[in-house]
């Protein structure tokens, strides 16, 4: 299996950690990730909230691009990249007026784009493309034990909640369930991390993140499980200011795929776990015993 | 009404659920185009593929047939006939030059008056962009060429007769 | 007697339906068209045809004008056919020389260009005209009606209806599919805005039909088949094996107190599964009729359903002499004929687990309404005591609203009973509880007799009302007091903000929806659904019991939501209908059946295997077909279909369908 | 002595079969000879169009004209004898439906032409060179009718009393018919001189036919070792018997092939080849499209099966987007 690979900006810089654990844990699923030659800022945030169609605009070279080297799929792993990737996908499809501009934008750079390239979600592409049998089959070191609150963050789900269900998801407690660790109930796992606003207005941005690791904690998690650069960094990036503020709630925020690449039995170091604030803990003892 | 030409439809509706439907949508105050004039049957099983040649023998640029959901005819099976006989009558109509959109075959439910709409629309749409049929003028002009005749019979007697002596 | 072509005299009438069909059609011109029409002589426009002075007009004039001939242009022939072939029959006429043409619901409340409609109108007009000359004079079979009713489904709509008929004299079978009568309305504590006690009221009622000399009862029943027409159904019944023998057992009960398992111990369906019962049970203690029975999947009697014979049957020990129990029992299916058949099937709820936001099977204090009523039942599984799951009592209780309604992701429609029922609930746990009572609402829905009334009065018992649409039922607290809560999380839009909302339990006020088999039951009957699903009736206004086939009506929630008293009413008036047709005697056949023209079929057989209904035989002694009138239902697919045109169907000729299609097409 | 009544007897497009059908009266012409004076047959006697032109009009007492309306020539030939005669009498299939030339109705005149002068596989004509209208030879002229765009039946072109239908009639029929009109004993204007049954009524097979007949599948004549005594439909092979009038004494069915429809529709249809479709596919026994399609694979040409003799005179009546020019 062969996918086109659209990593995004923050997974060359503040999520390194997920590019990090992603690459290694597809290639140990046999997956080849292609990473997209040429790729471009996804169009995601700023841009977005200036100009929704010249962002649509950005996106679509991604895709056409895709499309132009013959990529049957797209994945990207950055859920600001997933959302605006397919919102695009959507506008391409459902609105003539902004198709006539990105049509003849794409056009000066010689490019078109007919919609033919879906864009996956690499937790899609695991569970219902690969399959959970097969990720269970390369659990080496299961993670038992290990108590994970699933956090999946808002753009995964809304407004298009295109494989799983928008209050409710439960690809990735499937997942993990299948790793071997535990999935404590966590109803807020599509409950907004504070997104851009933790660097804006900090004091709402914040208590979004706070509540989020508290109710983690509360509800036993050893480790908050995330499918989303931002998420990860501000779960993990404001512990001091969430400290002073209101009171300690560090547990460690990761990518599901740097718990994947644990059950899989590849070495933390290249799992990119050191990058993280609060460090995750040793795995639970017979884990960690291998 | 401009004098542009729009298209002439014969739509043939079972009474229980296509024609329904129209009432339905007739009820709900759905508005869709008027080119259709609609003849009721009591099941789309009663339609005779003599009926749909000669409407459009008769100047009908589209034939529109609905009939119940597969499993829903009001008495059982008639739907199925219809469709068998649709599915020939299809390939035939192409192998006599009329484009297959002009003919179709359509199952609208008691309760799907939206749907009606929805196919008015696109028939109408369709049989528009393939322009008129128009048989009824076909046979005129096709029998044009015997009126010349009249004239080429005198003009071949006088020869003959010239020849003669 | 048939009349020659030149002879037709017709007459021709255009409704103006008020500003219906005038509006939109120059229904003038169109008269004014139809009178150098051929063969009419006599043409009018007026205000409402189906009027008696429109009827009337018609009759004169076929008097005065020698019209032998009527055409009506006005609204669709499935409203007024039938008027307007009364009056030419007053007129003196055979009423199928009339003819319809539908200008309303196909033309005026469709199109939007005046032009374009009159237009339309005039084709459809000359279409009608040139059909009508074919027309012949045709008889109206009648057909006697069977006085038998079947009633199917034996909730509150079906136990009225059953009732009505049995008083009136009328015999009828009611078929039910749980084991007991009662339906959802058993399951209710009190009912709406009286708070009378729903059991007080229905179960008199039961126990009336599980005695009426005059009703056949069938509960654990299935109807699995329905052939015939009108007057004359052929309906087959599964009994599905209650493993108890129906007309020995005396619903003493002792069976199920010597039952080998000492305590109940299996999910008690009834109750909502909040309760336990016994592998040999009855569902309530109301049930009627008064039979127990054995649940095979869990009787040890049984493994896995089938008989092993294995357990030590103290229950038939307890039975004694009366030897009612009966582990060989086996499904039996009964055939009955009945003349007319009303549907009372229901309604099921919506299931609370398709909106996962709201918690329903992941937080066990959040319950659907239904469960409340049992939970507040004073014979439910806590005896009224309402505790919740975790055995504490609620303190403080969140009621939502239109849960799966009004909702475009799940159902469109109101449900009509929610508001309602959620505020009985909401006093009835203040009641039972003195918790402080949330409802959350889109809007207020109370139209009935006494509702909006009821609602003033839950205003002044300190029940909270706020407006919003639910986010949100989550257990994570975000201040003290809500530790160990639910929190419901609404934007309050008269107050305008999003509040959260700590409490103890959370009702779910679910919606109604068409039972998950409503699809099989409308084949079964030959119905239609409108697109939620709910059975469709004939008329929205004028036929809301009727079905689009003959002698079977709807009642109750089965044609879509409605509370206790409306589906009285409905149940009512579909018994009403079903005696009018019993009481008649006959029912008057639309005579469009088909027929073979003997002498000239060359028995080629073709016809014979398309007749649904095997009304087409071969007759050996004269080498044709034949087709036999009674059984024949009027589709004419034998007709479409004769190589030879040797088949014909009455109002609906060949000729006339020719000289239709030739009408609307050629100017 | 009085005149016995003239009679004519032409053919326009046709292969010959209906003349020889009078030839095969046998020793029964002598009979019509003897009643009769035939004043025009230019395949058997040596009489010009010239004599019949200079006959007073309606002095023929019958004329049975066979064969399709192809050519001006026979269009103004029809004219003529339509002039020159009581009764016109459309002979056989071809004057009756169109008969098989009819099925060029499929085709434009162009393609025809060039098929027929250029394309078949058995001819050598490198120049190309097609029958030109006229041709100057040593100062005179010669015509050649011009091919019509069209093929007609005979009543397409004029008037038509009788119809005396089949490819070609039967001995029997074609008697019984002189015999009607020197008797004088003739149905209503415009009839059609035949029973109007369909075939099954004389067919010897009509009581092998199942009353559950369900296709499955459909077979060609050459696909199938036919069963000399089962009813065709029977065995899956499309015969046009049910659609088709009686009277030719189901030769084609005694003789082992399945009627091809060269008697017409009854008088109660509009469209021959429709009823049959009908009827066909109403029987099919799959309910899905694909399935449905799937049998109807077994008949590859519609238009050829259905309307074998009848296409110039069904209610399409040509290829819809052929050109006239």
């Amino acid at each position: 299996m062969k996918y086109s690979y659209f990593p995004g900006c923050s997974l060359k810089g503040t999520g390194r950690a997920y590019e990090e654990s992603l690459l290694p844990v597809f290639r140990a699923m046999d997956i080849e990730l292609e990473e997209l030659e040429d790729w471009n800022c996804c169009g995601a945030t700023a841009y977005m909230a200036v100009d929704e169609v010249k962002a649509c605009v950005m996106a679509s070279r991604n895709l056409a691009i895709a499309e132009k080297a013959g990529h049957k799929e797209l994945v990207a792993p950055c859920n600001a990249c997933y959302l605006v990737l397919n919102k695009t996908k959507h506008y391409l499809h459902e609105s003539p007026s902004v198709k006539r501009v990105i049509d003849a934008a794409l056009k000066q750079g010689n490019l078109t784009y007919t919609g033919n390239v879906p864009v996956r979600h690499p937790l899609d592409v695991l569970v219902n493309s690969v399959g959970l049998d097969e990720v269970k089959k390369r659990v080496k070191q299961p993670l038992k034990g290990l108590k994970v609150a699933p956090y999946y963050g808002c753009q995964i789900v809304r407004p298009y909640s295109t494989f799983d269900d928008q209050y409710n998801p439960t690809t990735m407690d499937r997942l993990l369930e299948a790793l071997g660790a535990t999935v404590v109930t966590y109803p807020l796992k599509t409950r907004c991390c504070g997104g851009s606003l933790t660097g804006t207005l900090p004091e709402p941005g914040l208590l979004c993140s706070y509540i989020l690791l508290k109710e983690a904690i509360k509800r036993g998690a050893d480790v908050v499980a995330t499918i989303c650069p931002l998420c990860q960094f501000n779960l993990d990036g404001y512990h001091d200011k969430i400290e002073a503020k209101w009171e300690s709630v560090r547990i460690p925020t990761v990518y599901f795929s740097q718990l994947m690449g644990l059950a899989f039995g590849l070495p933390a170091q290249e799992l990119g776990l050191h990058r993280g604030f609060v460090p995750m803990k040793s795995l639970p003892a017979q884990t960690v015993a291998a | 009404m401009s004098n542009e030409w729009t298209p002439r439809i014969v739509a043939f509706f079972c009474n229980w659920c296509t024609y329904t439907a129209s009432d339905l949508a007739g009820v709900s105050r759905l508005k869709y185009p008027s080119n259709a004039r609609i003849i009721r049957v009591m099941c789309s099983g009663r339609i005779d593929p003599q009926f749909i040649l000669e409407a459009l023998a008769k100047g009908a640029d589209g034939v529109l047939i609905g009939g119940c959901h597969p499993n829903d005819c009001h008495y059982v099976e008639g739907n199925y006939k219809m469709l068998r006989r649709f599915r020939l009558l299809h390939r035939m109509l192409k192998d006599m030059g009329i484009e297959t959109e002009r003919v179709r075959l359509e199952w609208i439910s008691a309760a799907e008056g939206e749907k009606l709409k929805t196919v008015m629309f696109d028939m109408v749409d369709k049989v528009r962009k393939l322009g008129p049929l128009s048989l009824p003028g076909k046979f005129k002009d096709w029998d044009k060429e015997m009126d010349t005749l009249e004239h080429a019979v005198e003009a071949q007697q006088g020869r003959e007769v010239a020849h003669a002596h | 007697m048939e009349t020659k072509k030149q002879d037709v005299r017709i007459g021709f009438y255009v409704c103006h339906c008020g500003h219906n069909i005038a509006s939109m059609v120059d229904c003038p011109a169109v008269a004014k068209y139809a009178e150098k029409l051929p063969g009419v002589v006599l043409s009018r426009d007026y205000k409402y045809m189906c009027s008696d002075p429109g009827q009337e007009l018609i009759a004169q004039d076929i008097r005065e004008h020698k019209l032998n001939r009527v055409v009506v242009a006005s609204c669709s022939p499935l409203l007024h056919e039938h008027t307007f072939r009364g009056a030419t029959e007053k007129g003196g006429l055979n009423p199928f020389y009339f003819h319809m043409v539908n200008i309303r619901e196909h033309n005026s409340w469709v199109h939007t260009d005046r032009e374009e409609a009159t237009a339309k109108a005039k084709d459809l007009t000359r279409a009608a005209v040139e059909r009508v000359a074919h027309h012949r004079a045709l008889e109206v079979k009648k057909v006697p009606i069977h006085p038998d009713v079947l009633v199917v489904g034996g909730g509150i709509a079906g136990i009225h209806a059953a009732m009505t008929l049995a008083k009136a004299g009328k015999k009828v079978y009611l078929v039910e599919r749980e084991p007991s009568i009662g339906g959802h309305m058993a399951k209710f504590d009190k009912t709406f805005p009286t708070l009378d006690c729903a059991a007080c009221i229905l179960t008199p009622k039961m126990s009336e039909v599980g005695a009426h000399k005059n009703i056949t009862l069938w509960t654990y029943s299935d109807v699995i088949k329905m052939d015939g027409y009108v007057g004359n159904y052929t309906v087959t019944v599964k009994r599905k094996p209650r493993y108890i023998n129906e007309d020995l057992c005396t619903g003493c009960q002792e069976c199920i107190s010597s039952c080998v398992f000492k305590e109940p111990k299996f999910a008690d369906e009834f109750n909502e599964n909040l309760g336990k019962r016994k592998p040999v049970y009855i569902p309530f203690p109301q049930a009627t009729p008064q039979v127990v029975l054995i649940d095979p999947d869990v009787c040890l009697n049984f493994k896995r359903g089938v008989l092993t014979d294995k357990c030590k049957k103290t229950c038939v020990e307890a039975c004694g002499e009366k030897k009612a129990i009966d582990f060989k029992q086996t499904e039996k299916l009964e055939e009955i004929k009945v003349g007319t058949i009303i549907v009372a099937t229901g309604f099921k709820t919506f299931e609370a687990e398709r909106i996962p936001q709201y918690g329903y099977g992941r937080y066990p204090n959040v319950y659907t309404a239904l469960e409340i009523e049992r939970l507040v039942n004073a014979s439910g599984p806590t005896a009224g005591d309402v505790v919740m799951r975790n055995g504490q009592h609620p303190k403080s209780i969140g009621i939502i609203h239109c849960v799966g309604s009004r909702d475009k992701k799940t159902n469109r429609w109101c449900s009509r009973v929610c508001c309602m029922y959620s505020m009985k609930l909401a006093h009835l746990l203040k009641e039972h509880t003195e918790a402080e009572i949330y409802n959350f609402y889109i809007d207020m829905r109370t139209p009935g007799k006494g509702y909006e009334e009821f609602y003033d009065k839950l205003l002044t018992e300190g029940v909270h009302f706020v407006r919003g649409r639910v986010g949100e039922v989550t257990d994570w607290a975000f201040t003290p007091e809500e530790e160990g809560k639910l929190v419901i999380r609404v934007e309050d839009t008269l107050a305008g903000y999003v509040r959260r909302i700590p409490v103890d339990m959370v009702v779910l006020s679910t919606g109604l929806e068409p039972h998950t088999d409503s699809q099989d039951v409308r084949r079964l009957f030959n119905m239609s659904c409108g697109s939620e699903g709910f059975f469709l009736e004939r008329h929205p206004k004028l036929a809301p019991v009727n079905t689009f086939t003959d002698g079977i009506y709807l009642a109750g929630c089965c044609q879509g939501p409605k509370d206790i008293p409306d589906t009285v009413a409905q149940a009512g008036a579909a018994a009403a209908e079903a005696m009018v047709l019993i009481d008649k005697g006959f029912v008057e056949q639309e005579p469009n059946t088909a027929f073979i023209l003997e002498t000239e079929c060359s028995g080629c057989k073709s016809c014979i295997p398309l007749c649904p209904y095997s009304a087409i035989t071969f007759v050996e002694e004269r080498k044709t077909a034949t087709i036999n009138e009674a059984l024949c239902k009027g589709c004419g697919t034998c007709v479409g279909a004769c190589p030879s045109g040797s088949i014909v169907q009455n109002l609906f000729e060949d000729e006339e369908i020719f000289s239709e299609i030739e009408g609307v097409l050629v100017q | 002595m009085p005149t016995k009544p003239k009679i004519g007897i032409y053919w326009c497009a046709s292969c010959g079969g209906c003349e020889e059908t009078v030839v095969d009266l046998a020793e029964d012409i002598l009979g019509v000879v003897e009643k009769v004076d035939i004043v025009f047959w230019p395949v058997a006697m040596d009489f010009k169009k010239h004599d019949v032109e200079a006959l007073p009009d309606k002095s023929l007492a019958a004329t049975l004209l066979n064969g399709a309306i192809r050519s001006s020539e026979q269009e103004e030939m029809a004219h003529m004898l339509r002039r020159k005669s009581q009764l016109l009498v459309a002979y056989g299939s071809c004057a009756h439906t169109g008969g098989i030339p009819g099925l060029s109705n499929q085709f434009s005149r162009e393609h025809m032409l060039r098929y027929v002068y250029e394309e078949t596989p058995t001819i050598s004509n490198d120049q190309k060179i097609r029958p030109q209208l006229k041709f100057q030879e040593q100062g005179r002229e010669v015509c050649l009718p011009e091919l019509r765009h069209v093929v007609r039946a005979l009543d397409q072109v004029v008037e038509v009393d009788y119809y005396i239908p089949g490819c070609p009639p039967t001995p029997r029929i074609t008697q019984a018919a002189l015999g009607a009109i020197l008797e004088g004993k003739l149905p209503p204007k415009g009839s059609v001189l035949a029973p109007d049954i369909a075939l099954c009524n004389e067919c010897p097979r009509k009581d092998t036919k199942p009353t559950n007949v369900a296709f499955a599948e459909f077979k060609r004549p050459h696909q199938k070792l036919l069963d000399p005594a089962l009813c065709f439909l029977a065995q899956g092979v499309i015969c046009m018997g049910p659609s088709t009038r009686c009277g030719c004494e189901a030769q084609c069915t005694k003789g082992n092939m399945p009627c091809t429809g060269c008697f017409g529709g009854t008088g109660r249809v509009r469209d021959q080849g429709a009823k049959m479709l009908s009827s066909l596919c109403s029987n099919i026994e799959p309910r899905d499209e694909e399935g449905i399609d799937q049998v109807l694979a077994g008949i590859p040409d519609p238009v050829g099966t259905f309307y074998r003799y009848g296409l110039a005179k069904s209610l399409l009546r040509r290829k819809v987007d052929l050109p006239i020019s």
